[in-house]
C-alpha cells in the first residue's frame, strides 16, 4: 500500500462552544483526486484553514510527506509543497493576470529579497507563468488586470497561481463556487488535466463536478468524516443520503 | 498639443509665486515682523499685533522721512515654519528688519537665516542664554529681557521678603528650565520640591497632582511659570484647592494683561494680591508709557499686555535708529549704534544695552489690584533690581 | 500594465516636472527669487520624507503615525555630532543610516505584529516615546532644540555649504529615493509589499514570510526617512522635539494623500501641495483683507475636507482623470 | 508616606480618568459601530466648552447652561453626522483622518472668529468654588463634582447602553450590522444618534473641564490622542472597556507623575532622576498602550461579537 | 403576495442569479431548494436588499420592494431568519426579542414577548443568557421569534434546520407547521425533501441562479429523479 501523502490524524478545533472539527483522521494518497463533501457548516473550510497552517488545531496531528506539520506557519508550509486555493476569490486585482502568477512562482523560488532587478522582467518567471496560463487557458489575457476578468476566470487564475507553486498537495476550496454553467464546465476540464501533474484534494458542493473528477470521497458531517470511499459506494451510502437529503426519522 | 496644456499647469503657479514683489514700493523701511497668529498661542500674536499697529500710528507711520511698510508673518508655533517664513522675508521681501519672535526656539531656527542676510534682528519677547551668551550678534538687539532674569528679580524678592521655603512648578521646557534655575540661583531659602509638567502639543493643563504635592510639602510660598492658557488653568485649580490662604503664590510671566480680563469675568478672587516679578508694569509712570496704555487703553478696551510693551518698544527703537541716520538704510554701522544707544522714549523709561545688546534695566514686583474703572491690572509695589545686567553677558565675545 | 505608474500622458508631465526641478535654482536666480529656493528645499526634503512613507503605506499597507520620529533621528544624528564640534559629513551620514535603521528595527519588529488601526496606534506610541526622549535630553537643548552653526562637511565636490550646492544635495536624494522605490516596487521584493497589502493571507500561502519582508520594508522606509531629517537638519541649521511631533507624523501622512497614496509621484504632488498652501494661503487670505491673515485655516480645512469628499486618489487621482478626458476628447 | 497624598493623588487620577471617559466613550461606539476614526471628536469638547462659558456670560446659571449646551452639543453632532460624517463612513480609514483633521482646522477657525483668541474663562457659582474637608483632606468642591458627574454620565450611559432598546440596537449593530438594517431598523438613523451622543458627551467633559482650565482654541486636539490611546487599550467598540481604560489610563499618569520621581531617585542621582521623571511619565501612557498592542492587539476589553 | 420577474444579482463581477423569476400566494408555504451555492441565499438576500439586485423586480403587495433599503423592506412585513441564525451573541436571549420588535403591519394580535415564549417554551429558561450561549436548536427558535417580533406578513427561512441535532429538527419542524395552521406565509429553504414536502404547498428547485423545475409537492414526490438530478449525490 502506498504511503499517504497527507496524514490527519484526531484533528480538533472549536470556535467558543461551537465544534468546527471532531477528531477528524484523513488520509490523502499520493496521486489522485481526493474530494470531501458535506453540508454547510459541516466544517470543510476550517479543516482546509488547518491544513494550510491559517488555524491552529487545538489537537490532533498533521503529517505531510512523512514530516509533522502542525506546529509550521503556512509560509513553510507552502514552501514544503502544500498549495491552496480560497473559497472567496482572492487573486491581486490590481496586477495583471501574469503578474498574479509570477508572483505564485516567485514563492517557491526561494527568497525574494531581491531588490533591484525589475520581477516582470526576469525571463526565467516569466517564461515558467505564461507556461501556467497556457495550461489554465489564459495565456490570450496575460497583461490584462486581474480585476477585469470575469469571476469564472478569476476562479481559473486562482487555480493557476496555486499550481504554480509546483505543490506537491492542491487544496482547492470549492473552486467552482458562484460559476455559470460553461465555467463549470471548462474548470472541470482544466482541473481533470491536472491530475497528472499533483494531488489534489477538492472541496466542492458541484456534485457533477465531484463525481466528475474525484477518485475518493470523504464525506464530512457536523465536523467529522462519517465516510470515506469510491464514488460509487458513496452514492449507495444510507447513512450519507440522510446527511444531504435529511432522514425519515432519526 | 496636450504638452501645452501641462505647461500651463506647472508655469502658471510658479508665476503666481513671483508676483508680490513686483507689488512692492521701492522707497520704503521694511519690517518683517514675526508672531503666532493661529494655535491656542495666537492670542500673544495679537496683542503684539495691535501693539506695533499702535506705534506706527505713533510715528505717523514714518521714519526718517520715509513709509513703513510692515509685513506681518504667522510662525504657526512651530521652529521651521518660523525660520520659513524669516527667510521668505529677508530674500524675497528684502526687509531692513526682522522682529517679533514669542518664542525661543523659533528665534533660534530662524536667528541665522536674518542675520546672514546682513539683516538687523530684534526680539519683542523672546531671550534665550545662548543668544545672550555665545551666540550673542552685533546685528541681534532685544528689546525685552533675558529669561533668567524676571524669575532671578522673583527669587530675589523672596529672599528679601524671609521667605525660607518654596515649592516650584515650571513646564518642562526650556524656557521653564530657565525659570527654575534663574529663581534658584537668587532664592536663598530651601527648595523643598518641583515639578516639571507636561509640554508642547499636549501640554498637561491639569495640576491638581502636583498642586497637592505642594500643599503636603509644607512650602511657604510657591513659585510658578505658566505663560499663555496655561496661566488661567494653574490660577483657577490653585483658588479652587484653596491655597491662596496657606500657599502664597509668586509668578512670572504667568498673569499677565491678556488673561486679567479673563479672570475678572470668571470673578476668579483669588489672583488678586498675588505678585510677579516684571521689567514692566502698565502703570509704571514714564511718558513713554503714558502714551502707549492710555491709546492702548481707549483703542481694544484693555490694558496692553507686557508682550505688547515690547513690541511696541521694538518699533520705537527701530524708529529711533532709521531718525537718527536720516532715512540712510544702507548705514549699517549707523543704525546699529543708535539701535545700541537705546536713545528713545521707552514704555520701561530710559534704559541701556549691555556688550550683548540685551537690556539693562530695572526689574519690579508687581501687584494685582483693581484699577480705578473697576479693571484688574497690576501695579508695582516694589523694585527688586536697578540697571540689571544678565548673567551670560560675560559669554559674549563682543 | 503597471498600475501604479503614471499614464503616459501625465508620465511626461512628470517628467517635465523633473526637469525644472533640476534647473530651478538658474530660473530663481534669474528672476531674482532666492526665497524660493529655500521653499523648494524644504518641500524636497519633505518629499523624500513622504515618498519613504509612501513606500510603507502607499505600497505596503502600513499606515504609520510616527514616521516623523525618523526625520528627528536623521536630524539629531546630524545635531549631536555637530554638537561636539564634529562636522564629519560621512559620519554624520553613516551614524543616520545606523541609527535610524536600528529604531526602525526595533519599532518595526513590536509594531509590525500588529495590523491596521492598531498599527497606526503602536507606531504613534513609538514615536511619541522618542519625541519625550529627546525633550528630556536637557544637555542637546530639550524642547528648545539645538542650533547647528555648520553643515555637514563633504569633499569639495561633495559640499553641502551654500543654497545652491545644498538644493542639489537634497534633488540628488530625491531622485534617487524615487528611483530606488520604482525599482523597489517592481523588484521581486516589491511585489510582496504590494501584495501583501492587498491579501496578505493569500501571499502567506503562495510561501512568503510576510512579517519579514515587511519589517525590512520598513527599515528601508526608516533609512530614507532619516537621510530626509538628516538634510533638514543641514537646511534649518536648527533641530528641535517638535520636528518629531505625532502632528508632524500627520503631516506627512497627509502629503502622501493629498498627491496620491501608491503612486511614485504621489508624495512629491502632495508635499509640492501643502508646502505651498502653508505659504502661500496665509499670502491670499492676507491680500483678501489684512485681518483674515490670522484665519487661514479655514481655508485649509476646507480644502482638506473636499479632497476627501470630492478628489479620490489625491492630485494625482485627478490629474488621471483629466488625462483619460483629455484624451478621451482629444484626436 | 503620606496617604493623604495618595489618595488626594487618587481622587485626581479620577477625575482625569472620567473626563477621558466622557471622550472616549463617543469615540469607541462611532469607532467600533461606524468604523470611523473622528479626529474632531476633540473639536466637541471645545465647542461644549464656548457654548456652555458663552451661556454663562450671558448671565444664565452653570446648570441651567451645561443643559442648554447639552442640547446644543447634541445638535451639532447630528448635523455633522448628516452633512460629513455619513459620506464618510465608506471610505478608508485614511480618508477619515485627513477630513477629520479638516475639521478640526475648521472648527478651530471658526471659534476663533466667532469668540475670538483670548479663550473664555468660566465662572463657577460660589457653592461649587469652595473646598470641601473630609478629615485632614482639603478637596476642591468642583473636583467632586466632576468625579460624581463623570460617574454619574458613565451610569446613565451604561444604562442606556445595557438597558434601553437603543443601547440594544447599538450593541446589536457592534455585532452584525447587517442584520439589524434587515430587522427593520433604520441604520441611518441609528448612527446619526450615536453619533449625536457621541458629541454631546464629549462636549459634556468640555464642560465640565472648561471652569478648571477655561475654554480655549484647540482644546480637543490636546486631549484626543489620549482619548485614542484609551479606545484602543480598552478595545474598539466597547463602552466597558473605555471606561476601565480610562480610570487606568487616568491614574497611571497623575501618580507617575507625582511619585515617578520618587521611585527614579532609588535607582539614580536626584538630579538626572528630576530630568528622567517629567520625560517617563509622559512616555508612560503610550508605552502601556505599546505593551497592550504587544500582547492583546485587541484591547483590555474587546466587545463580544464583533467580527474583526 | 411576493414576486421575482428577472432578477439578477451580483457580487462584484460574479453574477450569482441569472434571471431568477418566482411567485408566491397569501398563506402558503414555498420552498426554494437546490443543492449548496446554486443562489437560494442569494435570492433572499435580494429580496431583503441586502445585495440589491442590479435587474429585474421585486414586487410585495403589489408595491415594489426591488432597491428599497433593507430596513424599508422589513417594514413593509418581511420577517427575515438568515442562514446560520445569526442571533446577536452579546445580547440576551430577552433582548435579542426585543431589540427590533415592531408591529408595522398593525397586527391586531401582535406577537409579543409572552406569545414568543409560549411558541417556544425553551426559551423561557434561557431568557438571560447570552444569545452566544445558546445551543443550535435554541439558537434557531430564537431567530424565528426575533422575525415574529416584527409581526411580519411573510417569513422568510433560510436554512431552517441546517446543522441541527435530528431531534430538534423535529422540533423546529413541529414550529413552522404550527406557523403555516396560524396562517403565516413563509418561504422556506431546506435540504431535508421529506419534510419540505410535508409542509410545502409549492417547490422551486434553483440551479445556478435559476429556476429549473417548479411545482407541488406531489409531483417532487411521484419523480425521484428530479430530486436525485438535482438535489441528491
Amino acid at each position: 500500500m502506498t504511503r499517504p501523502l497527507l496524514r490527519i490524524h484526531g484533528l480538533c478545533k472549536s470556535f467558543g462552544g461551537i465544534v468546527a472539527t471532531d477528531h477528524v483522521d484523513l488520509d490523502i494518497l499520493p496521486g489522485i483526486i481526493h474530494a470531501v463533501i458535506g453540508p454547510n457548516g459541516a466544517g470543510k473550510t476550517t479543516l482546509i484553514a488547518q491544513i494550510s497552517g491559517a488555524l491552529k488545531p487545538d489537537a490532533g496531528q498533521i503529517e505531510f510527506n512523512g514530516r509533522d506539520i502542525t506546529s509550521l506557519s503556512t509560509p513553510r508550509r507552502a514552501q514544503l509543497g502544500l498549495a491552496r486555493s480560497f473559497q472567496v476569490t482572492s487573486v491581486f486585482l490590481p496586477m495583471t493576470i501574469l503578474e498574479n502568477v509570477m508572483l505564485a512562482v516567485q514563492g517557491t523560488a526561494g527568497h525574494s529579497y531581491r531588490f533591484w532587478r525589475p520581477a516582470h522582467k526576469d525571463p526565467e518567471m516569466l517564461d515558467e507563468g505564461m507556461a501556467y496560463l497556457q495550461q489554465a487557458g489564459l495565456a490570450d489575457r496575460a497583461r490584462h488586470l486581474a480585476a477585469e476578468m470575469s469571476h469564472g476566470e478569476q476562479r481559473q487564475l486562482e487555480v493557476a497561481m496555486a499550481l504554480a507553486m509546483k505543490p506537491r498537495l492542491l487544496l482547492l476550496d470549492e473552486p467552482m463556487a458562484g460559476m455559470g454553467l460553461e465555467e463549470s464546465a471548462r474548470m472541470i476540464r482544466f482541473l481533470a488535466r491536472l491530475r497528472e501533474q499533483t494531488t489534489i484534494l477538492l472541496i466542492e458542493h458541484d456534485m457533477d463536478a465531484v463525481f466528475t473528477l474525484a477518485d475518493t470521497l470523504s464525506v464530512l458531517v457536523h465536523g467529522s468524516v462519517i465516510a470515506t470511499d469510491t464514488v460509487q459506494n458513496i452514492r449507495a451510502n444510507r447513512e450519507v443520503q440522510h446527511a444531504y437529503l435529511g432522514e425519515e426519522h432519526a | 498639443m496636450n504638452i501645452k496644456r501641462y505647461m500651463m499647469r506647472v508655469v502658471l503657479p510658479i508665476v503666481f509665486i513671483a508676483l508680490p514683489t513686483g507689488l512692492m514700493a521701492a522707497d520704503s523701511v521694511r519690517i518683517g515682523f514675526v508672531t503666532t497668529l493661529t494655535t491656542p498661542a495666537g492670542v500673544i500674536g495679537t496683542d503684539m499685533k495691535n501693539s506695533v499697529e499702535l506705534a506706527l500710528e505713533h510715528i505717523g507711520n514714518k521714519m526718517g522721512g520715509l513709509d513703513v511698510e510692515l509685513i506681518i508673518e504667522d510662525d504657526g508655533f512651530k521652529p521651521d515654519i518660523g525660520k520659513q517664513k524669516t527667510d521668505k522675508l529677508v530674500k524675497q521681501d528684502d526687509v531692513d528688519f526682522v522682529t517679533g519672535f514669542i518664542w525661543s526656539h523659533v528665534l533660534l531656527a530662524s536667528r541665522q537665516s536674518a542675520l546672514d542676510a546682513g539683516k538687523f534682528l530684534i526680539s519683542a519677547n523672546a531671550g534665550p542664554s545662548k543668544m545672550a551668551g555665545a551666540l550673542c550678534h552685533e546685528n541681534f538687539f532685544s528689546t525685552s529681557w533675558q529669561n533668567d532674569q524676571t524669575p532671578m528679580a522673583m527669587g530675589e524678592y523672596l529672599t528679601q521678603q524671609g521667605v525660607k521655603s518654596l515649592y516650584i512648578m515650571v513646564p518642562n521646557y526650556a524656557a521653564g528650565k530657565d525659570m527654575l534655575s534663574g529663581t534658584e540661583s537668587t532664592f536663598q531659602g530651601e527648595v523643598v520640591g518641583k515639578d516639571l509638567t507636561k509640554w508642547g502639543a499636549d501640554a498637561q493643563l491639569d495640576f491638581s497632582a502636583e498642586l497637592a504635592k505642594a500643599k503636603a510639602s509644607g512650602a511657604e510660598g510657591l513659585f510658578v511659570f505658566y505663560p499663555g492658557k496655561a496661566g488661567g488653568a494653574f490660577l483657577r485649580q490653585y483658588q479652587q484647592a484653596g491655597l491662596q490662604d496657606e500657599l502664597p503664590l509668586y509668578s512670572v510671566f504667568t498673569v499677565d494683561s491678556i488673561s486679567l480680563p479673563r479672570f475678572q469675568d470668571a470673578e476668579m478672587s483669588g489672583v488678586l494680591g498675588s505678585r510677579m516679578a516684571m521689567f514692566w508694569s502698565p502703570d509704571l509712570d514714564t511718558p513713554g508709557n503714558r502714551r502707549f496704555v492710555s491709546a492702548y487703553l481707549e483703542k481694544h478696551g484693555r490694558y496692553p499686555s507686557f508682550y505688547g510693551a515690547q513690541s511696541y518698544d521694538a518699533i520705537m527703537l527701530i524708529h529711533s535708529a532709521v531718525e537718527a541716520v536720516g532715512g540712510n538704510l544702507d548705514d549699517k554701522d549707523g543704525i546699529r549704534a543708535a539701535l545700541k544707544a537705546a536713545n528713545f522714549e521707552s514704555v520701561r523709561g530710559p534704559y541701556t544695552y549691555g556688550n550683548n545688546h540685551m537690556p539693562i534695566q530695572n526689574f519690579y514686583i508687581r501687584e494685582v489690584v483693581e484699577d480705578e474703572a473697576g479693571r484688574w491690572t497690576t501695579r508695582i509695589v516694589d523694585t527688586v533690581f536697578e540697571n540689571h545686567q544678565d548673567p551670560y553677558a560675560s559669554e559674549c565675545k563682543m | 500594465m503597471m498600475a501604479w505608474l503614471p499614464s503616459s500622458n501625465s508620465g511626461r508631465c512628470y517628467c517635465l516636472l523633473l526637469v525644472l526641478l533640476a534647473v530651478a535654482p538658474w530660473i530663481f536666480q534669474w528672476a531674482d527669487q532666492p526665497f524660493l529656493l529655500d521653499l523648494l528645499s524644504r518641500g524636497l526634503i519633505l518629499a523624500i520624507a513622504a515618498t519613504s512613507l509612501n513606500l510603507i503605506m502607499g505600497f505596503g499597507g502600513m499606515v504609520s503615525l510616527g514616521h516623523a520620529a525618523f526625520i528627528g533621528i536623521g536630524a539629531y544624528c546630524v545635531g549631536i555630532p555637530a554638537y561636539y564640534d564634529f562636522y564629519n559629513g560621512w559620519f554624520h551620514l553613516g551614524l543616520t543610516i545606523v541609527v535610524s535603521a536600528s529604531f526602525a528595527l526595533l519599532a518595526g519588529a513590536v509594531s509590525l505584529r500588529t495590523k491596521g488601526v492598531y498599527f497606526i496606534m503602536i507606531t504613534l506610541a513609538f514615536s511619541q516615546m522618542i519625541y519625550f526622549t529627546f525633550v528630556s535630553l536637557e544637555e542637546y537643548g530639550g524642547d528648545d532644540g539645538l542650533v547647528i552653526y555648520l553643515r555637514s562637511e563633504f569633499p569639495d565636490f561633495l559640499t553641502m555649504q551654500g543654497p545652491v550646492a545644498l538644493y542639489y544635495w537634497i534633488f540628488a536624494t530625491l531622485l534617487l529615493t524615487l528611483f530606488l522605490v520604482h525599482r523597489l516596487i517592481h523588484a521581486h521584493f516589491g511585489r510582496v509589499i504590494v501584495g501583501a497589502k492587498h491579501n496578505e493571507q493569500r501571499l502567506q500561502s503562495l510561501g512568503f514570510d510576510t512579517y519579514r519582508y515587511r519589517l525590512v520594508c520598513y527599515v528601508i522606509s526608516g533609512v530614507i526617512c532619516g537621510l530626509a531629517g538628516m538634510l533638514l537638519g543641514n537646511f534649518t541649521g536648527f533641530i528641535s522635539p517638535e520636528m518629531m511631533s505625532w502632528i508632524r507624523s500627520g503631516e506627512l501622512i497627509f502629503m502622501v494623500v493629498m498627491g496620491g497614496s501608491g503612486f511614485l509621484f504621489g508624495p512629491l504632488l502632495g508635499t509640492g501641495a501643502f508646502v505651498f498652501l502653508e505659504q502661500y494661503l496665509p499670502e491670499f487670505m492676507k491680500f483678501l483683507n489684512p485681518s483674515w491673515l490670522e484665519y487661514w485655516h479655514l481655508p485649509f480645512g476646507l480644502l482638506l475636507v473636499l479632497l476627501v469628499l470630492f478628489g479620490k486618489g489625491g492630485i494625482h487621482g485627478m490629474l488621471s482623470k483629466l488625462d483619460s478626458r483629455t484624451r478621451q476628447s482629444g484626436p | 508616606m503620606d496617604w493623604g497624598l495618595l489618595l488626594t493623588q487618587l481622587m485626581n487620577g479620577l477625575q482625569l480618568g472620567l473626563l477621558l471617559f466622557l471622550l472616549a466613550s463617543g469615540l469607541t461606539l462611532v469607532f467600533g459601530i461606524m468604523d470611523f476614526i473622528n479626529l474632531s471628536h476633540g473639536s466637541f469638547y471645545m465647542i461644549g466648552a464656548y457654548f456652555c462659558g458663552s451661556i454663562v456670560a450671558r448671565g444664565g446659571s452653570f446648570l441651567a447652561a451645561v443643559l442648554i449646551a447639552l442640547i446644543g452639543m447634541f445638535v451639532v453632532g447630528a448635523v455633522i453626522e448628516r452633512v460629513i460624517a455619513r459620506r464618510l463612513y465608506r471610505a478608508d480609514h485614511l480618508d477619515h483622518v485627513l477630513a477629520t483633521f479638516g475639521l478640526i482646522l475648521i472648527f478651530d477657525a471658526i471659534v476663533h472668529i466667532v469668540w475670538g483668541p483670548s479663550g473664555m474663562a468660566i465662572p463657577l457659582p460660589s457653592v461649587l468654588d469652595g473646598q470641601v474637608t473630609l478629615g485632614s483632606l482639603v478637596l476642591p468642591t468642583y473636583r467632586l463634582v466632576i468625579i460624581s458627574g463623570g460617574l454619574l454620565v458613565a451610569a446613565i450611559l451604561s444604562m442606556l447602553v445595557t438597558r434601553s432598546r437603543l443601547g440594544m440596537m447599538i450593541r446589536a449593530g457592534a455585532s452584525n450590522r447587517t442584520m439589524v438594517e434587515a430587522l427593520g431598523v433604520n441604520i441611518h438613523k441609528l448612527f446619526l444618534v450615536v453619533f449625536a451622543i457621541g458629541a454631546t458627551m464629549s462636549g459634556f467633559a468640555g464642560m465640565l473641564i472648561a471652569p478648571i482650565t477655561e475654554a480655549s482654541i484647540g482644546m480637543g486636539n490636546d486631549i484626543i490622542i489620549i482619548a485614542f490611546v484609551v479606545v484602543i487599550v480598552g478595545g474598539i467598540g466597547s463602552v466597558k472597556g473605555a471606561f476601565y481604560a480610562s480610570i487606568l489610563i487616568g491614574l497611571i499618569d497623575t501618580l507617575g507623575r507625582s511619585y515617578l520621581d520618587d521611585l527614579l531617585e532609588i535607582f539614580m542621582s536626584l538630579d538626572y532622576a528630576e530630568t528622567a521623571a517629567p520625560a517617563l511619565s509622559a512616555m508612560l501612557v503610550y508605552i502601556l498602550m505599546a505593551v497592550v498592542l504587544a500582547f492583546r492587539p485587541q484591547g483590555l476589553f474587546p466587545p463580544a461579537g464583533i467580527r474583526a | 403576495m411576493l414576486d421575482l420577474k428577472g432578477v439578477e444579482t451580483f457580487y462584484g463581477s460574479s453574477q450569482a442569479l441569472f434571471g431568477m423569476s418566482m411567485h408566491m400566494g397569501q398563506g402558503k408555504v414555498t420552498t426554494l431548494i437546490g443543492r449548496n451555492g446554486m443562489g437560494k441565499t442569494t435570492t433572499v438576500s435580494s429580496i431583503m436588499g441586502i445585495t440589491p439586485c442590479r435587474s429585474g423586480e421585486i414586487t410585495f403587495l403589489d408595491s415594489r420592494i426591488d432597491g428599497k433599503p433593507p430596513h424599508q423592506v422589513a417594514q413593509r412585513g418581511i420577517g427575515l431568519v438568515p442562514e446560520g441564525r445569526q442571533v446577536f451573541p452579546n445580547l440576551s436571549v430577552r433582548e435579542n426579542l426585543l431589540v427590533t420588535a415592531d408591529n408595522y403591519a398593525a397586527s391586531k394580535s401582535p406577537w409579543t414577548l409572552n406569545r414568543v415564549i409560549d411558541f417556544f417554551p425553551e426559551l423561557q429558561a434561557r431568557l438571560n443568557n447570552m444569545g452566544s450561549q445558546l445551543s443550535g436548536g435554541e439558537q434557531q427558535m430564537l431567530a424565528i421569534g426575533r422575525a415574529l417580533m416584527l409581526n411580519p406578513l411573510l417569513l422568510i427561512l433560510d436554512e431552517a434546520t441546517e446543522g441541527l441535532a435530528p431531534l430538534v429538527r423535529q422540533e423546529i419542524w413541529k414550529c413552522l407547521n404550527r406557523l403555516k395552521e396560524s396562517g403565516m406565509t413563509i418561504l422556506l429553504i431546506d435540504k431535508n425533501i421529506e419534510e419540505l414536502n410535508r409542509i410545502a404547498d409549492y417547490h422551486y428547485i434553483i440551479e445556478k441562479g435559476r429556476v429549473v423545475w417548479d411545482g407541488t409537492p406531489g409531483i417532487l414526490q411521484a419523480n425521484p429523479e428530479l430530486k436525485n438530478r438535482y438535489l441528491g449525490i
